[in-house]
């Protein structure tokens, strides 16, 4: 079998190809956004609590 | 065994544990699911034979029953977690409860679209009102019920028992959705819908088959653990061991 | 005597935020407990927590020693609430009303007409309850207290837009049920006197 | 000492809410004018041909008795809920499904049972065969009931949120469609001449199915809702 026949799938590249690469979309998507969702999450609260130590020294250093 | 079983739902029951946990396996399911797709689509689509009848276009199957497998599983899991949500209220099950519920719509509307890309080329139109069909749609209606409900209600502990609550219900009925849905297209079917019920699969196309299945389930936990990782920091942002965990 | 309703490490959560942590109090025939507190200190979620209408986030709520959720009917024949909302239909008369209230199955000590006397409704027995003021209303809702023969009243606010004679009114069969030796768990806006009864206090705030 | 027993308690709950009902009948109509509208629009949109009309009719009623029926569910809970009753009957010590199918049961009679009396006339009006009339009054009296049935979970789920009506929808009508399929499938082989026993028979077994589990489901939820 060829590349070329391979990717004909014999007439029916449009049907097969499509539902192939829409299931890797949605895959891919479902994957992607939970995992970028946890990624900004995480850095949110890391730079809140920066900010928070940071004000627990300005207040410490303020106070000595 | 069973006391193994006690203390290993215990330690996934901690949402804490679960948290580090997924994030320790979730490399390694990665690696797994690549390999398995891999395998699977390489015997799927260059090793399996073209079918007799229906010729390369069979090969949509690879996607369009493992996700209709996926589609029904998830929603009995989602079921699962509602009775152990209801009976022991354990923050876990809420979280892959709620978390499960968009995995299974997708796996659900994939379904359904890869099977009316399928029914092209077989009825030559994409949407017949085939019994598969329809109940897919009707299983999409479900999940988007459970989406809907968990995110109408602002407190998410008391979301969750909702949707607990509604999962149940909605296993219950299920069955009997699929049954009258198969009954009432038994009376109007067209004669094409047939072609699909071969009465045996050729080994060759049966074992990409389940490597897709098995690649799919894995996957499902995949996701399922990313976004229970994003849920779990989102709920437990006030606790101790989030404040640990973010700490410069 | 030993404690009747007693509640252990009752801890409540509402939107992330921790209104009470490890709370355990008990509560003896003849007992007044007063709920103090801003608001929003969680007062109302205590005392739905105590009727078994909320969940606490940990802990539970023991009746007789025993948790409510396992005890059941014989809990809930025990309990009158008086919430936010009167509990009262507006398409109704006020003798229909309390019928009602009857047949939720708790025990009946008196006749419907003399329930309405003790709250000077007696004459508004017929009316319908659309036609009565607030402060008539909420009469008819502690009319419910007397209807039916239960120990624990639980009651949130029971004094709002009442009068001053009626608040006297009211106090007095407080104090006749704690004398009979049931239990009062309310919060309220106003002072209240009670000098002859055994009463609890506690502050959410602090 | 004396107190009102469980069956005492759910007569009087259905009395009640049965007076509750005809002191707003303006509200009681609602529902049966939707059912006659619904049903007047569709020769108005697919053409006023009898044969059609005729071979369509057990669909547009069965479809029209749907909606219908969804739409008058918010009033099962919505007024108890709202002054407090729904509370009352939470705390009550009579076990809660019991309670709620004295109130679903008088919704019925007060939602599901116009239809019932209505539908010959809409029936005759469409050109349905007459010798489905008989077996369209059993499905409506079969079916209706599951109907309310599954809607009071939907509506107890739904009551606390401010805007339930929609998402009720989405919840309620997909496990409305074994009814649909049966009810619809009845007529249709009636009017062909053929016996509708196994389809009213599924419905009798849906009534009875949803008779047991769903004021159980429905207490369950209710109570979550209040909390």
């Amino acid at each position: 079998m060829s590349v070329s026949e391979f990717f004909n799938m014999g007439g029916y590249a449009v049907f097969v190809w499509s539902s192939f690469g829409l299931t890797f979309v949605v895959l891919l998507l479902n994957w992607w956004l939970p995992f970028r969702q946890h990624k900004q999450y995480l850095a949110k609260l890391k730079r809140q609590e920066m900010i928070k130590s940071r004000e627990e020294k300005q207040s410490h250093d303020a106070s000595s | 065994m069973f006391k193994w079983f006690v203390t290993w739902f215990h330690r996934f029951g901690s949402p804490p544990h679960f948290y580090r946990l997924a994030g320790r396996w979730l490399p390694w399911l990665t690696t797994l699911f690549v390999v398995t797709v891999i395998a699977g689509l390489y015997g799927g689509l260059v090793l399996a034979p073209a079918d007799y009848q229906q010729g390369e276009s069979f090969r949509i199957i690879y996607v369009h029953v493992p996700a209709a497998w996926m589609s029904m599983f998830i929603y009995v899991v989602m079921a699962f977690c509602g009775i152990v949500i209801l009976v022991w209220r354990m923050k876990m099950a809420e979280i892959v409860l709620s978390c499960s519920a968009p995995i299974g719509a997708s796996f659900t509307f994939l379904a359904l679209v890869t099977g009316s890309l399928w029914g092209k080329p077989m009825w030559g139109t994409y949407w017949v009102w085939d019994a598969r069909l329809t109940s897919e749609l009707i299983l999409l209606f479900l999940y988007l019920g459970v989406i809907g409900l968990y995110g109408a209600i602002d407190d998410k502990r008391v979301a969750a028992r909702a949707v607990a609550i509604l999962s149940i219900v909605g296993v219950v009925n299920i069955p009997i959705i699929h049954f009258s849905v198969e009954w009432w297209n038994s009376l109007h079917q067209g004669p094409t819908v047939t072609k699909f019920d071969k009465p045996s699969i050729d080994i060759r196309m049966l074992i990409p088959l389940l490597l897709m299945a098995l690649a799919f389930q894995i996957y499902y936990v995949i996701a399922l653990f990313q976004a229970a990782r994003a849920a779990i920091l989102q709920r437990e942002r006030n606790s101790r061991w989030v404040e640990e965990l973010v700490k410069p | 005597m030993t404690a009747l309703l007693e509640t252990r490490e009752l801890t409540c959560v509402k939107d992330d935020r921790m209104l009470f942590e490890g709370l355990n109090l008990a509560l003896k025939p003849g007992q007044i407990l007063l709920v103090e507190g801003r608001n929003g200190s969680g007062k109302t979620s205590l005392l739905r927590i105590l009727t078994g209408l909320n969940l606490p986030e940990s802990g539970e709520v023991l009746w007789q020693g025993k948790s409510i959720s396992d005890v059941g009917a014989d809990f809930y024949e025990q309990v009158n609430y008086i919430g936010h909302h009167d509990g009262i239909k507006r398409d109704l008369t006020c003798l229909e009303n309390l019928r009602l209230v009857q047949a939720m199955g708790k025990p009946l000590p008196i006749s419907l007409d003399d329930a309405l006397e003790q709250v000077n409704l007696l004459r508004f027995g017929d009316n319908f309850v659309a036609t009565l003021s607030a402060g008539q209303k909420r009469r008819l809702a502690l009319a419910r207290l007397v209807v039916t023969e239960a120990s624990l009243w639980i009651m949130d606010e029971p004094f709002t837009s009442l009068d001053k004679a009626s608040m006297v009114l009211f106090q007095r069969m407080f104090e006749q049920h704690l004398a009979a030796g049931g239990i009062i768990v309310m919060t309220s806006h106003h002072d209240i006197e009670m000098p002859d009864s055994d009463v609890q206090r506690l502050d959410l705030s602090a | 000492m004396k107190r009102l027993s469980l069956s005492q308690a759910f007569w009087f709950l259905l009395r009640r809410d049965l007076l509750l009902a005809m002191r707003n009948r303006a509200e009681l109509a609602n529902p049966l004018l939707f059912f006659v509208m619904v049903i007047t629009l569709f020769p108005l949109a697919v053409g006023a041909d009898p044969n059609l009309l005729s071979r369509i009719a057990a669909g547009i009623i069965w479809v029209a008795a749907l909606l219908a029926s969804m739409l008058s569910l918010d009033s099962i809970f919505r007024s108890d809920f709202e002054d407090g009753t729904l509370e009352q009957l939470l705390l009550s010590a009579h076990p809660l499904p019991v309670l709620v199918l004295a109130k679903v049961s008088a919704h019925w009679l007060v939602s599901g049972l116009p239809l019932l009396l209505i539908a010959p006339l809409l029936a005759m009006m469409l050109g349905l065969d007459s010798d489905a009339y008989g077996v369209l009054l059993l499905t409506i009296l079969l079916g209706t009931p599951v109907l309310s049935l599954i809607g009071s979970i939907g509506v107890a789920l739904t009551i606390g949120l401010p805007k339930g009506g929609i998402i009720l929808s989405l919840l309620v009508l997909p496990l409305y469609v074994p009814v649909l399929i049966f009810a619809a499938s009845a007529i249709e082989v009636v009017s062909s001449g053929l016996p509708a026993t196994a389809q009213l028979s599924m419905m009798l077994a849906f009534l009875f199915l949803a008779l047991s589990l769903s004021p159980v489901a429905t207490a369950a939820a209710l109570k979550m809702s209040m909390s």
